[in-house]
């Protein structure tokens, strides 16, 4: 049977060299890197290692890095971190509009507990505007959040643009990094980001796996506070394996970048080509080049996407959505709201992220199955034969 | 795959898709931004549902509901078949996954809203059935824990329940 | 050469029937519990698998259980989150001194922001009293959280005879079980407990895997905010194969507890008594009977931890010590202190702690080279020179 | 291990060990509470520290602290000892780990006071020498990043410097 994975954004496997070099973290090296015995020795070396590996990936230090247990969690510690240190000099916080839940929903809750939250709005490519957000620099302002990639829409922030303006303030600037990382250059100087969030399930790595960049001298209380792992900054066993997996996809991520991204883009642009060419009513979403290489979203317009993903998976293609009907929370996707695409599209949404298993060979295959169910569902939609019909 | 069997056997080959042309009867209910839309046409003939046929926009569950519906409501009375609850039509396909049983299960709705219409146009005047309001809905609310309102984005119409708790 | 793991406390290695489990969500079931396609189908039931394996442990239902990376976090979870959720119903928190710092550290904060705090003392044993708990509670007390045993001096506190207190007056009582996990019977309804805290690698599970249970009704503030993972209570990718491992670590738990207790707790009384055979001015820290069945703690009168722990090092012997220069903070262990230890004897400290490998052959080796170092370590100690001087 | 080589070395074999008997001067310095507690017992003769011996009741750092003390300073006058430092000792020894530095490192210190209490016996007066103050310390006082006051649990000594920051 077809199986193919076009849905690499959700989860990724661990690379066999990544789950190699983790494997004896569970069983012969299972010390705390904290004893001070020798069964100690070997984690706490290989998590010294792993923390150079992920700063490398960064050009940071090694002790700018925390390990976290995702990105959610690197999110959390950063932005309520940043927050309760920096109460004494204000309450201002600037987010915007696409921003995964994680960074904000944390937000949210500083917003209840008293802090001021501007929601800068993107425009319909999903791109922060600098200027706006020069002007929402206030005297108050503590921090920016703003990501490197939109999970979905795959659109990559003009951060150098961005950070620059809050430099010339003085204000700390968070990047999610969370989809950017391991397949588009990050590092922190050129980025001019003083935060950043990473996970290491998103290229190769295991679950479980995050980090958060913190540059020297930025102040930060801990989310989670107890022993003193991570210098304090983050308490918790250090989960040894998974920070060695996470070392090891960075290494992999700095070493295979270019190579992997080339071929990855090159990939998604021909299923781009092919799924436009058999689908009528097909729309992009996102910018057209400012973006992932491995993502491409698009509406079909006239049906709804948890019904097409569906009818994909009996097909054996494996696929996202951001309509109403494929989140818990059943609200379509905010990114798509925010960047102004009517609802109609919003529901007849479709995310590809492409891995390490795509080839060339699916696009024919993905692009008919796709007319095909396109086609069939359409016939049962009320707004495609009021279209038909009116057209 | 988030459905039953029955779910995906309505789904996969739902009966009944279509639109009746010269319809006796037409419902409409849904709308695009909640992500369900729903369209049933009815014939009628004795006062009996000869023929049902629907149009639905809408996720999975949405479509084996309006599949079903037309199943059930076929060679129906008209009084019966608007004994058809959204409940009935849910038990019919075997349960319906808690955060779609508000919003796709609007099948009975549409159904009665074109038997409505029907008895409209033959000037037969009856109380209007209230809609089951339907719309998006927070996944928490069959929840029995507290729905965490800063980081669950409860939707619009869960949010007074929401707050009660 | 000899290696002998008297440190199991610090970590354990994971169990081979537990490894096996989670190494096909690695590579083969790698997809997210919360795809839609069927990707997310074998990930999702093994999620849902380990929620009911650990249910079962504590004799919950599966909706109690929220998965964590860790104690630590777990614990910052319930402890910021009662609080956070019961600010209309009071401020006023209860503890007890011998707490794990991942309770103790979180409440500190709280207390800053306006909690008011009672730690409870406890007696020479580590236990808490009842009546003094009872006499703590005020109209204002939102919760109160005791452990279920001390990582440290291994005693069990009376737990049920606390939750009786607390709910005679409807507080919620949180329990910090991560050292108890594994070994002793925690069935939430016979402790009386709201809330209770496990991580899977105490206990033969993975590192990265830890559980907060959470009785049905009771109210908590999610601390990691974001994506609806966990119903909402903890944002973040499942880390499917920690979940895994820590529910079948949670099976094993359940059907080897008594066989693994009653073991482990022979081994310890043995050791105990070689090493108190063979080393003079040697102290028993804790309760006599009511503590962990795999831990001993004594202290050795006229000499440091670190340095006998350095020396059964160099003798392939692994142990721990709550000594000033064993811990990263540079204090001695704050629940030496709060038992009421001499200081000299704090810092004699040395905690042993039994596991899968432990072996009734190591006691005589043990006793013996304890023995010898203490010897050598007291020849070059002020402290035993002015007392045989003294005596 | 959490110390190098040489500290390794004084620390399986500590230099001079033991207590002078009939000593020219006695320096004790720390106490149990912190962890650290030397004794240094000196001879003297011809204003140069004929033989030295300590006790120590401390960590792996302390004890060979105290042994390469013993050893830098045996054979050289009162005055070359007394230039010794805390800092010296360190270096000697490749480096202590950060959380070391201030409280284990008392070595020269009780040898100066040592020295200071043969000299007071010859009644040759002397300003006192400061104390370095060493007791317990946070291991974060060396660190670049902020003391995470609410977590790290510092000791005494430095909590002043961390509220400071
Ligand atoms: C009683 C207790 N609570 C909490 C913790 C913290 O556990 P973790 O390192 O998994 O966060 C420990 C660690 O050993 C512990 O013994
Ligand atoms: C941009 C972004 N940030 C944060 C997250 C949360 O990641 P995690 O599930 O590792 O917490 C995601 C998840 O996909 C993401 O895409």
């Amino acid at each position: 049977m077809v199986k193919i994975n076009l849905d690499y954004g959700a989860a990724t496997p661990v690379d066999p060299a990544v789950l190699q070099a983790m494997y004896p973290y569970f069983t012969e090296h299972y010390g705390n890197p904290h004893s001070l015995h020798d069964l100690g020795e070997q984690p706490r070396q290989a998590v010294a290692a792993a923390r150079e590996k992920v700063a490398a990936l960064l050009g940071a230090k090694a002790e700018e890095i925390i390990f976290t247990s995702c990105a959610s969690e690197a999110n959390n510690t950063a932005l309520k971190g940043l927050a309760a240190a920096s109460k004494s000099k204000g309450k201002h916080i600037i987010t915007c509009a696409i921003e995964h839940h994680s960074v904000l929903n944390p937000l949210r809750t500083l917003e209840k507990a008293g802090f001021k939250l501007t929601i800068l709005p993107v425009d319909r490519y999903g791109l922060v505007d600098p200027e706006q957000l020069r002007q929402a620099i206030t005297g108050e302002t503590i921090f920016i959040s703003i990501q490197a990639a939109n999970p979905e829409i795959g659109t990559l922030q003009p951060l150098p643009l961005l950070t620059a303006v809050a430099q010339e303030k003085g204000i700390p600037f968070h990047t999610d990094a969370t989809s950017a990382a391991g397949f588009i250059p990050l590092k922190v100087e050129e980025l001019g980001v003083d935060l950043l969030t990473l996970a290491g399930d998103q290229f190769y790595g295991p679950k479980g796996s995050g980090a958060l960049y913190v540059r020297r001298g930025t102040r930060l209380l801990p989310l989670l506070e107890g022993g003193i792992q991570e210098k304090g900054r983050r308490a918790g066993t250090e989960n040894v394996p998974a920070i060695v997996g996470l070392g090891e996809a960075a290494v992999l991520a700095r070493e295979k970048m270019a190579a992997r991204s080339s071929s990855l883009a090159a990939l998604r642009d021909a299923l781009k080509e092919k799924i436009f060419a058999a689908v009528p009513h097909l729309h992009l979403n996102g910018h057209p080049h400012l973006r992932l290489p491995h993502n491409l979203h698009v509406s079909v317009e006239f049906v709804e996407g948890e019904a097409l993903l569906l009818r994909l998976n009996m097909a054996g293609i494996y696929v996202s959505s951001g309509s109403t009907c494929t989140s818990q929370a059943l609200k379509s996707s905010h990114v798509l709201q925010a960047i102004g695409l009517a609802p109609e599209l919003a529901q007849g949404s479709l995310l590809f992220t492409l891995g390490p298993e795509s080839k060339a060979e699916d696009a024919p295959y993905v692009a008919e199955q796709l007319s095909r169910i396109t086609a069939l569902l359409r016939q049962m939609s009320p707004l495609y034969h009021k279209y038909s019909k009116g057209g | 795959m988030p459905y039953n069997e029955i779910i995906m056997d309505h789904f996969s080959n739902p009966r009944n898709v279509g639109e009746i042309p010269d319809a006796d009867g037409v419902g409409e209910v849904g709308n695009p931004v909640c992500g369900d839309m729903m369209k049933f046409t009815i014939k009628v003939k004795d006062d009996r549902l000869e023929d049902v046929k629907f149009l639905t926009f809408g996720c999975g569950a949405a479509i084996a509901v309006s599949s079903m519906v037309s199943e059930l409501a076929k060679g129906k009375t008209l009084d019966e078949a608007m004994q058809i609850t959204n409940k009935d039509v849910a038990a019919a396909l075997g349960g319906l996954p808690g955060n779609k049983m508000h919003c796709s299960n609007l099948g009975a709705d549409a159904l009665h809203k074109a038997i409505e219409d029907y008895r409209k146009r033959q000037a037969v005047p009856v109380a209007k059935t209230e809609e089951s309001g339907g719309g998006c809905c927070c996944s928490f609310c069959d929840d029995d824990f507290d729905c965490p309102v800063s980081s669950a984005s409860p939707g619009p119409t869960c949010e007074a329940k929401v707050q009660e708790k």
